[in-house]
């Protein structure tokens, strides 16, 4: 068996499990003692695959990218989850969960967003099913993300400001697990990273990791072999991540490259680059790594992109980066914007900001000419122009 | 025995359990809040460790929580101020909050804390049991400290059972499967649930919680367990009173006596 | 040879041709001399699929719409060009007309855009091949689709606004003509539908008729067989159409439908309804049908559509519905905004108010229960939310 | 043979053809302004139909045209303008426009109204060559109406053959391959392109266009062919002037006399 699958109580090594109080038990409950069977089943599995063919728009492109890889001396290929419909990875998890939903006989749905783009995703499948839908969001991405809230109503879903700690994903995660606990027997909560309880982090990584799947053929058709020398990913919770990583976690030859959020930078006090100033712990139910003070409390985290503006990493990564087998990279706001700016000037696409920090590790890892580098797409920067051009014209304004 | 198993050895029903969220009001309320409620009658108090993230809580306690951890409150202060009260007061005492609160401090050295501070008993909802019987049970034991577990209305009975067992001190009986704040006002479900508790006979006695705000709903909680208790309501009195002591008279005989 | 082809002077029928000033003409016949042979050429070809492929993200999907179908009691599958890298249809057109432009060796790309997005997908493939580019676009579209105009200057494009006439897509690609005069050496102009002088309209439709060749062999993995009862699509100048209907013009069974803009109703004043208010002309090089006065003065066009506000139609178009092959549907903009809101709500899909009108031909048009209705679902609704939004709130203004 | 070749026959060089638009600046100012250029000394008028659309004008041409239409020009009356001025004056005079103008008017009815009117030839940019030739070259000459083609620097020689069978009257030769109104100032490639049209021996005269604003450049256009066409300039120089009649008569002696 793998080294990176959970055990037997939903643990990556130390990382994972349920930690949850008793009353969201029975959702947690029902949710763990069937998703496996429910995923395995073959109605399901024609299913979600046929939607992720017709509807998604999968298997999405692997590109080879002529230019950037030019001018970084090496092979860069961009697995282009932006392509996916709703413009990130966010939407194989959605629709995925909504299936399961489906089978839980579930008649409401509720979900926390970010960027907006799980949000978005959520609102979509609910619309596609005829579901209600319910997006708790933070007040202050309620704001930066604009373009999502608007895509979230048209939809059909309503979208409740979470205005607590940070008024970021932190705060609207909560406010979703409350929602839970008050409705546990209509509700699905569809969880939109590798995070939360046991069995979140394992079904959501299954969900994505149709990525990883779908770079083995396409690298294999491309150069004749199925690993690349590296993946590189941008971690918030870590679902893109998840996926993008899946089937190279045993593939030892493969570097796994997770690149956090360091906001203003690592030591500034404004960051989410859990991985280097976080700790163990527990955070929305999963024992991880989390930016905490000595006491115990979640440190409110800062970024630029409200996707990776989250105190906590998936257990998997957690588990990853722990036992050295992911090595985990920092990159500030102004490193991600940069190159934002320079992939869309340089391939013609306008990465997510989040995306945007997985393209600013070339400038930090060490590589060769000859090698393979896939960096995973995770979405499109549509939603992010304001962002993009308050920085460009010095306008940019971070008021944590 | 600790003061927890006394009480319950005593009093057989009507248990009134008081929470309150330590630094609220005030940093320095907790020692005034314990041996005011005990003055004034109160059964048993649970000291609500503040959280910046209390997920299974409600909007009261959630704000109470933000505004204790603003006024600068901290584990170490929190277990002096425990320990200090201890000096003035024998009521049992259990405190209640957060698994990664105890797993930063450390868990030994929060054990050895409580015992040293006069607390009597913990209560950490997102403590899995499994986690607890592998991982504290001895040192708990060793300890004296006592250990609530949760049920709602939802929990099933081969799982309330393993929860009795495990438990040392009291069940937390969740009245319903919503989180705190609201009012109650039971239904055949939660009376059913009630029942089917009752008629479990545990070995711990079972306290109702959750939106308990009147006499009345103190003595519904108390025909069907052996006593209430109430959060939301005394930290929403605590916040439009005047007078610390005589807004908590006023609240404990507002539930004992209407 | 087919009824619907080019004749060797360029005229589908009597409509087509070249009406081009002496200035233009290098320029232009340097293009029909060669686009022919250039896009046959093995080369183009490997390139030009390859790109389509793994850039764009074709095949894009034929997605059987489940709610939709059960509402109007029939059988609706969607082209999904919205998952086009962009957003839309015109980036096959983009690609296929930027590996020409290598081939002339020109070095500067100028294009007009209406609702921005061929100016985004002009933008994006300067920017994949380095080559600078610029986009004329009417000032009040500038306002309109503020969206695609910060992308495509973080594309590096510049976007120069049209200030005369009605200050739209007319108006801009007379700015765009104007500047092709002006520099005839280094610049290829990269119309974006099939309307202009010959080689355009045939040159773009034979770049978007990749959508009817997927639709026929997808719609045989779905169905069976690889005719639908009728194609929908909505027309502008008429790219995303022309592709749609490309390989079904001499499938006498298959109804074609293109859905214009009414505007405010068709006899409003306030209309960009060509086929129906129109009449034979030249506009844009190109003998069509158009609106204009009894002096020949060509009218300001109306539409909520920016894509659509256009007072001409595709040469190819005009024959078509002129010789009673396609069937022409005229919608409001209420029943295109209607359209739009619902599908989004029924199936989890935002469309381009563009492409809004296509679906609200649904209301129009008679069919059975058992036929097969495919709508060119030509794109996404991202570049609309302000307007949608505006409008359902009652705040929509029309100032033209 | 009709006033445009009788010029050509009387004068071989130095021509001066001056464009305007008609309807601009005021509605009723054609008359005026075609007998104050033959007033002034001017051997050819070109009379801009003002059209919506003018791709092929620069801007000073295409604001003067939607002023015009502004201002209500339409066929109907610019024709009833010009046979208006007719009667004042034997200047040749011909309607430069765009083909769908024609087109919509009526290609018969439009000939009809040029003979009819007193005007002598056509400029039509975007009407192609062999659509001229099929449709409208006999009608063109039973009806004694030139027609000129332009030429531009990259046009092919046979090209020019081909354009001077067609036309009758004179070839309209830009001078650049630029939309009118910038200022000339002559390349050596636009040198090789004069001399290579010389050497062509053609049989219509040469008239240079585009970007011809000064004494200087209608000298320079005089000295490589038969004379020159000034429009934006004398466009402009109306709209600056107050007085229609002194403006122009200003403006023609800076040309010819600097
Ligand atoms: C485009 C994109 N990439 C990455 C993320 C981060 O999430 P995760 O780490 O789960 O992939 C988000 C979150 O919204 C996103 O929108
Ligand atoms: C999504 C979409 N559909 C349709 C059109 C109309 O163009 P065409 O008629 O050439 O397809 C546009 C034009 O911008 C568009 O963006």
């Amino acid at each position: 068996m793998s080294n990176y699958e959970i055990d037997n109580r939903g643990f990556y090594g130390k990382f994972g499990g349920a930690y949850i109080p008793e009353l969201l038990y029975p959702c947690v409950e029902e949710l763990r003692s069937q998703y496996e069977s429910i995923m395995q089943d073959e109605g399901f599995q024609e299913e979600f695959q046929s939607l992720l063919k017709d509807y998604v728009g999968r298997p999405t492109p692997l590109y080879f990218a002529k230019r950037l890889s030019k001018y970084y001396n090496t092979n860069i290929y961009l697995k282009r989850e932006d392509l996916c419909h709703t413009g990130a990875h966010k939407v194989n998890n959605t629709i995925g969960q909504i299936l399961v939903a489906q089978r839980l006989n579930k008649k409401r749905i509720i979900a926390e967003t970010g960027a907006g783009q799980h949000g978005v995703a959520t609102a979509t499948v609910c619309a596609l099913m005829g579901i209600e839908c319910i997006v708790y969001m933070g007040e202050k991405d309620i704001e930066r993300q604009a373009p999502n809230v608007k895509r979230m109503k048209m939809l059909g879903a309503e979208v409740r400001p979470a205005m607590s700690g940070s008024k970021t994903l932190k705060d609207a995660t909560n406010e979703a697990i409350r929602d839970w606990i008050n409705n546990p027997h209509d509700t699905h909560y569809i969880i939109g990273s590798v995070v939360g309880p046991h069995p979140y982090p394992d079904m959501v990584a299954k969900f994505q990791s149709v990525i990883s799947e779908e770079i083995k053929w396409q690298l294999k058709e491309h150069i004749g072999k199925e690993n690349p020398d590296a993946v590189i990913a941008c971690v918030g919770g870590g679902s893109n991540a998840a996926g993008a990583f899946y089937h190279y976690m045993d593939e030892a030859d493969v570097r796994l490259i997770a690149c956090e959020a360091a906001g203003l930078g690592v030591e500034s006090g404004e960051t989410a680059a859990t991985s280097v100033i976080g700790s163990e712990g527990i955070i929305h139910g999963s024992r991880t790594l989390l930016m905490q003070t000595d006491d115990g409390q979640i440190v409110e985290p800062y970024s630029i992109s409200a996707g990776l503006d989250y105190p906590g990493i998936g257990p998997l990564h957690a588990h990853l980066i722990d036992s050295g087998r992911a090595e985990a990279v920092s990159i500030t706001d102004a490193e991600a914007m940069k190159a934002g700016f320079f992939v869309s000037k340089m391939e013609g696409i306008i990465p997510a900001i989040e995306t945007a920090h997985a393209f600013a590790a070339l400038e930090h890892i060490k590589y060769k000419a000859s090698d393979v580098i896939v960096i995973n797409l995770s979405g499109r920067g549509d939603k992010d122009l304001a962002t993009y051009v308050a920085w460009d014209n010095n306008e940019y304004q971070h008021n944590h | 025995m600790n003061r927890i198993q006394r009480l319950f050895q005593e009093k057989k029903e009507g248990i009134l359990n008081i929470y309150f969220t330590a630094g609220h009001p005030g940093l320095n309320d907790t020692e005034d809040i314990i041996i005011e409620l005990d003055k004034a009658g109160v059964d048993l108090v649970e000291v609500g460790m503040p959280y910046s993230d209390p997920l299974a809580d409600g909007e009261t306690i959630q704000k109470s929580s933000s505004i204790a951890l603003k006024n600068g409150m901290h584990l170490d202060l929190l277990f002096e101020q425990i320990k200090s009260a201890r000096q003035k007061t024998d009521i049992p005492m259990v405190m209640m909050g957060y698994y990664n609160q105890v797993l930063q401090y450390g868990p030994k050295k929060f054990i050895n804390r409580c015992s040293d501070a006069g607390v009597d008993g913990l209560i950490l909802p997102d403590l899995p049991l499994f986690e607890f019987e592998e991982k504290y049970k001895d040192i708990f034991e060793a300890a004296g400290l006592g250990i609530s577990f949760l049920v709602t209305p939802k929990t099933e009975t081969h799982r309330i059972q393993k929860i009795d067992e495990v438990s040392k001190g009291f069940i937390y009986m969740v009245s319903t499967n919503a989180t705190t704040g609201g009012e109650a006002s039971f239904s055949n479900e939660q009376l059913d649930y009630f029942q089917r508790m009752k008629g479990l006979e545990l070995q711990n006695p079972r306290l109702i919680g959750f939106g308990i705000s009147s006499k009345k709903g103190y003595d519904a909680a108390c025909s069907h367990s052996n006593g209430a208790i109430i959060g939301s309501a005394f930290i929403r009195a605590l916040e439009n009173g005047q007078n610390l002591s005589s807004t908590i008279h006023q609240f404990v005989n507002s539930i004992k006596n209407g």
